[in-house]
């Protein structure tokens, strides 16, 4: 927190052009995993209060990007910034500057019960009243978290962690939720649960929330700005709208986009 | 592919077991005196190896690596205890306070107050004084602190003035943060000052009394020798921590590495005990007399008693820390998921280096009661920690409750199995029993949920 | 130069161009590690004189027999084993019971019986004896890996260790077997130091050439493949089980008749030369010289004698401390390879 | 019964109602595939629809939990890692799993030498090993790394080896999992050609891809899961053009 130099800068030509007005932003970020490539100068970010979402097929590099946020993934070129100074910190010192990371795979802790689980999410905090408040609201939030909030999280179906992965990153309190492919393996009639949750916390809570998913329509549904990414390059940005109009998805996802890719994980 | 064992050999198995327990129970119903006495002598070792069991529990089920080290802090603790004690006990017939031990350790205390100190401060306040001097500051704390181990060390027969009113200070902190928190707990945080108030007058008034205490008698001595065996094997157990095993798991290299490296330490440590303390065993003194009680027909001795209580005493103090506190959360659930402990807001590195500590404490207090039970001598720590280790896996390893069982039920059956067989033959008896479990019940007796 | 050339390559592009030498010892540990090594040897031998080199030798023999079959296990097939001094003492046990002519009381069983075999009838049995042994220990410990390996091969070497201590009907406990006979071909015993070398030296090539043929042999790469991903290895129609047996019990008889040699050397054995630090020690000389090199095995056994040695000259270094001396050393030392260099000196293979 | 007969001529790989459960969760649910004989299947489906299990399953390297699989009209409950050489299979992995630390060309070796435990020790690596090792790293492009350890080589090298050495194993049916994720163009064409040539030879190739493009380039036959359960199979271009497939890619 050193550095709260406000610097009017306007961001680099992103590929939208829309530059400061994100609150956290990826500038040409490059990310290689030895020497394989994830991303290649990728330029993308999200507004306060906004939802942002963040398509591809496998192997694009979409997990790749909010990895990159939370320094998990070894950033080698550009670097992210949040609220408009770059956000260098260790893994764990980034929720408390209010980004919060709900990883792949509804990565619960199983051993644990579904309030120790949310508690966790706001532990580096030392006042009780403030996580009780929290837990308060966010099971207010999560009614089938309420019930189960005694159980094992291990006993709990997979729609049902994922949302307690929500709830936890959520108590928090984060300015911006990331969450990678939060629908993933879940059934249709969850997938949509979910989506509504998640609809449902951008618009009440104005948590600003980048996403990423596989699951075009329905993310489409609720987002309100989308980026599409292909072999570690972003191919396109704007409105969900846009993203519909063009046709894009499609031909990335069915192989009409023409190969012309780098090597990626 | 690994070759499972069918169903009816596990039933045959399972059979044999029986048998067993049936032998056992017929030999106890036909002489119960006797079987009285192996089961409080059973009852007895079980407890070391559940001391030994539930930290190396605790450890292993937080960084899922195997730490030999943590053999090497057993010993390390129970020849602490011989080191500050014999002078005095055994009349100088062994001159083992050397000034060269004492000023490594001193350096190697310092070095971790130096980092402790750094952790927990110098984030907290670099922005608020000039870090030059915060680092000055810092430095010349945990050089304080160093010398001040290096005093205590060297002055073996002032103990209780030396740490005397450091150790009660100390539990009179702790008790302040214990009330507190249970205040906090009650209230639910919303309660007045009352509270912090209640908490400072009962914890000082602890740490006077209990100063006082400990000040004016000098037969106390043994009981801090204690404390500060199990603070100094924690703190090389930090330091190794710190210096080495971090390393190797950021680049988060194979668990053989990391068990080869621990290795490693466990030689050299343990033959730097034999180069002080030389390799034949030494005894240790009776804490509470020698003399037995007989209970039901058994020989009973209060150090059996002390044992045991102190196995139940460390499992609940350490159940109620993981089930309870913010701390025990952070522990569980770095053990669950370590990337996703870091995502959530946990520093790992800090808890796990608690973790460290507070385990090779409990290896020492282990360590210290089976050299007041037999003996000490430098090979003792890999023994305990296999025994240790062999409790983990009876009961289940990764589990608290496992661990505690296991180390009773090994102390049993080694105590029955040596009334018809020779007495050497009980270390067979263990690993015999370890492999059996690791084949049939891989899971242990209550399996991690 | 390319660093992948096997030895000789490089050695005959030496030859052509005496140039080549300096490019290829920049920054090469192996090249560095061997020259040391060998000059300090020799070094010795020549401060030491003759009887000195002599006894080096044997006992130099005795550990790279120990090191080279515990290689084929620990580098070859990737079981960390620490449980080979089980075997080691097996081996010297079979050959002093069934050589040893000395009987005496014993507290139980009165007349310990004498067999006053010789001593290359006793060898082999002595190999036979760790051989079946391994084979049902290894059956018992194939279905583990890794970790758990390691441990259940300490419970071997302590279970091991607590036989030979109180099976005393057998091996006389902590009195120790006396009078092990020396090895003897017809009228000519192997009694002096240069004969004994020789022995020494005969059976250590043995085992390097059992060793040699089987590691360069397609059961070798197999071995290695198992030793890299086991499932790999059984999706290529290797029944992994039968090799990772199979090759324990090799390297158990090798070792057997390491034990064997090493009794006879000393005529005396008793159970505190099988202690499980010992054991540890063997790792160390094994991942020390190099994982998956039989060279390297020997490397770190003549390391490991020398060390010993070396130990003695230190003037600071009371007489009584050197073995603890040489354990502290190792124990850094193999910390230090894991964190810098997990292969070893001259290894093939990085745990 | 002729024309049983027939069918099972038409169809090298059956799977009948094979299932696979992780905890509570199935993997492979009530499977029932025909993959048919010579020529190139693909499986395709979302993240999770069961592609790799159902690889591992047929290759042994999971044991079934249920159901039965008919290879070449051999009818089998379980199939043992080992014995898939036999049964005329190899695979590829997902995440590449070649012999780590040991030389390009051993790596191809390991698979050439015999199978037979006992003349293993005795046998040392003959010329035509080595000839065709040779070849098949030839094939690959890898010659000059056969010295190298396989760890060095760079993801698409590995890649490559990983096929070359399947292609070793001298059978008919190649399980593939994923073997164009992550490769460079050029590598891409290689590998292509690679399966060309083994699908020209007779051989039958079963690959698992997210890459549309070459599916419709490479494939014969489609089998297009779903949560471990099988939502399509045919011609490729048939397939692809069903709506239900779409949205099962882009969700519902």
């Amino acid at each position: 927190m050193e550095q709260q130099s406000f610097t009017t800068q306007t961001a680099p030509t992103g590929l939208n052009g829309s530059g400061s007005d994100m609150t956290l932003e990826l500038r040409d970020v490059s990310v290689h995993f030895g020497a394989v490539a994830a991303l290649q100068n990728v330029s993308l970010g999200v507004s306060r209060g906004e939802l942002a979402a963040v398509m591809g097929p496998n192997g694009a590099g979409k997990s790749t990007v909010l990895k990159a946020i939370m320094g998990l993934a070894p950033v080698t070129g550009g670097q992210v910034f949040w609220r408009g100074s770059p956000l260098v910190a260790a893994t764990h010192e980034i929720v408390k500057q209010g980004i919060s990371f709900v990883p792949q795979g509804r990565r619960v802790f199983t051993h644990l019960s579904v309030s120790e689980n949310l508690e966790l999410g706001c532990l580096y905090l030392n006042d009780r009243a403030e996580q009780q408040r929290r837990l308060d609201s966010v099971l207010e939030l999560f009614p089938i978290l309420y019930d189960k909030r005694r159980d094992m999280a291990s006993q709990m179906s997979g729609g049902q962690q994922q949302m307690l992965a929500l709830g936890r990153g959520l108590m928090a309190n984060p300015e911006a939720l990331l969450l990678d492919e939060p629908t993933l393996g879940l059934a249709p009639i969850i997938v949509k649960e979910v989506f509504e949750k998640v609809h449902e916390i951008n618009e009440k809570l104005q948590t600003t929330i980048f996403v990423v998913e596989h699951n075009i329509k329905g993310v489409l549904d609720i987002a309100s700005r989308a980026y599409v990414l292909d072999k570690g390059r972003l191919v396109h940005s704007g409105t969900p709208r846009s993203v519909q109009e063009t046709n894009i998805l499609t031909d990335v996802f069915l192989g009409r986009l023409g190969a012309d890719s780098e090597e990626e994980p | 592919m690994l070759s499972y064992f069918s169903r009816t050999e596990r039933l045959i198995a399972t059979l044999l077991v029986a048998i067993v327990l049936i032998y056992i129970g017929w030999r106890a119903i036909s002489s119960p005196e006797q079987a009285m006495q192996f089961g409080f002598n059973g009852l007895s070792v079980g407890a070391i190896y559940a001391l030994m069991a539930i930290g190396f529990t605790l450890v292993y089920s937080t960084v899922w690596f195997f730490d030999l080290y943590y053999g090497a802090a057993a010993a390390l603790g129970a020849y602490s205890v011989f080191y500050l004690r014999s002078q005095e006990w055994l009349g100088g017939q062994y001159q083992v306070n050397t000034p060269v031990v004492n000023i490594i350790l001193a350096m190697v205390v310092a070095g971790v107050a130096a980092w402790v100190i750094h952790t927990a401060f110098y984030g907290r306040f670099k922005e608020r004084v000039d870090a030059t001097a915060l680092r000055i500051v810092g430095g010349a704390l945990a050089m304080a602190i160093g010398i001040y181990t290096g005093l205590v060390l060297t002055f073996p027969s002032y103990l209780h003035i030396t740490f005397g009113p450091v150790a009660a200070v100390a539990i009179g902190v702790a008790a302040l943060w214990g009330i507190k928190y249970l205040y906090d707990r009650v209230s639910g945080g919303r309660g007045p000052r009352a509270g912090l108030l209640i908490a400072i007058l009962s914890g000082g008034a602890l740490a006077i009394t209990l100063g006082l205490i400990l000040v004016n008698s000098p037969g106390s001595k043994l009981y801090l020798s204690w404390a500060v065996s199990c603070l100094l094997a924690g703190t090389v157990g930090l330091a190794l921590y710190r210096g080495l095993y971090v390393r190797m798991r950021q680049r988060s290299r194979s668990p053989l590495i990391m068990l080869v490296a621990s290795l490693g330490i466990l030689l050299a440590l343990t033959a730097c005990i034999s180069i002080v303390f030389q390799s034949a065993p030494r005894p240790l003194p009776d804490p509470f007399g020698s003399v037995p009680w007989t209970i039901g027909g058994a020989n009973i001795k209060g150090f059996n008693f002390f044992a045991i209580g102190t196995a139940i005493a460390g499992f609940l103090a350490l159940f109620s820390v993981l089930k309870w506190t913010s701390f025990g959360r952070a522990v569980r659930a770095i053990g669950d998921d370590e990337e996703v402990a870091r995502v959530v807001g946990i520093n790992t590195t800090v808890i796990v280096a608690i973790v460290f500590f507070v385990g090779t404490a409990f290896a020492a207090m282990a360590g210290i009661l089976s050299g007041h039970d037999t003996a000490i001598q430098p090979r003792m720590g890999l023994l305990l920690l296999l025994k240790g280790w062999i409790a983990s896996v009876v009961g289940g390893i990764g589990n608290l409750y496992g661990a505690i069982l296991g180390g009773f039920v090994l102390g049993l059956i080694e105590q029955f199995a040596i009334w018809d067989l020779a007495g050497e033959w009980k270390d067979v008896v263990a690993f015999g029993l370890l492999i059996l479990f690791l084949s049939f019940w891989p899971q242990g007796l209550l399996p991690r949920k | 130069m390319n660093e992948n050339l096997p030895g000789w390559q490089r050695l005959t592009g030496i030859l052509r161009d005496p140039r080549e030498a300096l490019t290829l010892s920049r920054g090469n540990i192996e090249l560095w590690a061997n020259l040391l090594i060998i000059l300090c040897a020799l070094v010795f031998m020549l401060l030491k004189g003759a009887t000195f080199a002599v006894t080096l030798t044997t006992v130099f023999g005795i550990w790279a027999m120990l090191s080279i079959s515990l290689n084929l296990v620990v580098g070859y097939t990737g079981l960390l084993s620490v449980g080979h001094i089980g075997f080691f003492g097996l081996g010297a046990y079979t050959v002093a019971i069934l050589t040893s002519t000395t009987s005496y009381e014993n507290l139980r069983t009165g007349e310990i019986p004498t067999f006053g075999w010789p001593f290359f009838a006793a060898l082999p049995v002595a190999a036979l004896v760790a051989g079946l042994v391994a084979l049902l220990v290894g059956i018992a410990f194939n279905r583990f890996r890794d970790d758990i390996y390691v441990l259940v091969s300490f419970g071997f070497a302590i279970i091991s260790f607590n036989v030979f201590l109180n099976l005393r009907v057998l091996t006389r406990g902590a009195f120790g077997i006396h009078d092990v006979a020396r090895p003897q071909i017809g009228s000519w015993v192997f009694d002096t130091e240069l004969e004994l070398m020789l022995v020494s030296l005969v059976l250590l090539a043995i085992v390097i050439g059992i060793s040699w043929f089987i590691v360069s042999s397609s059961f070798g790469r197999v071995l290695k493949a198992i030793r890299e991903d086991e499932q790999v290895a059984e999706v290529f129609g290797y029944h992994v089980t039968h090799y990772k047996l199979a090759v324990w019990v090799i390297s158990a008889m090798m070792t057997g008749l390491a034990g064997g040699m090493f009794s006879s050397w000393t005529t005396f054995i008793d159970p505190n030369s099988f202690i499980l630090l010992e054991s540890i020690l063997l790792v160390s000389i094994v991942i020390l010289g190099g994982l998956a090199t039989i060279w390297g095995s020997l490397l770190g056994a003549l390391a490991f004698v020398l060390l010993e040695e070396g130990m003695r000259f230190l003037p600071f270094l009371p007489q009584e401390y050197v073995g603890q001396a040489r354990q502290v050393v190792l124990g850094v030392l193999l910390v230090v390879l894991m964190v810098f260099r997990p292969q070893g000196l001259v290894g093939r293979f990085k745990l | 019964m002729s024309n049983n007969a027939s069918q099972n001529d038409y169809y090298i790989l059956e799977t009948l109602d094979i299932s696979k459960h992780f905890g509570g969760v199935s993997a492979v649910d009530g499977l029932s595939i025909s993959i048919p004989r010579r020529g190139v299947t693909s499986i395709v489906g979302p993240n999770g629809s069961g592609k790799s299990t159902l690889i591992n399953l047929l290759s042994g390297t999971l044991p079934l939990d249920d159901g039965i699989v008919v290879i070449d009209g051999q009818r089998l409950r379980t199939i043992h890692a080992y014995e898939t050489p036999d049964h005329s299979i190899t695979r590829t992995f997902q995440e590449v799993r070649l012999f780590d630390q040991i030389s390009v060309l051993d790596n191809i070796l390991v698979v050439l030498t015999t199978r037979k435990f006992w003349s293993a020790v005795f046998e040392r690596t003959s010329r035509q090993h080595r000839a065709r090792a040779q070849e098949i790293l030839e094939q690959v492009g890898m010659w000059e790394k056969k010295d190298s350890l396989a760890m060095d080589l760079s993801y698409g090298q590995r890649k490559l080896l990983e096929i070359g050495r399947a292609m070793a194993l001298n059978v008919n049916i190649y399980l593939l999992d994923e073997p164009f994720a992550g490769l460079f163009p050029q590598m891409l064409e290689r590998v292509k050609v690679l399966l060309k040539d083994l699908r020209d030879q007779g051989r039958t190739i079963i690959f698992v891809s997210h890459n549309m493009e070459i599916v419709r380039e490479m494939a014969d036959h489609l089998i297009v899961l779903d949560g471990g359960k099988l939502l399509l199979a045919g011609e490729v271009e048939d397939v692809l053009n069903q709506p239900e497939v779409i949205s099962a890619y882009l969700g519902t």
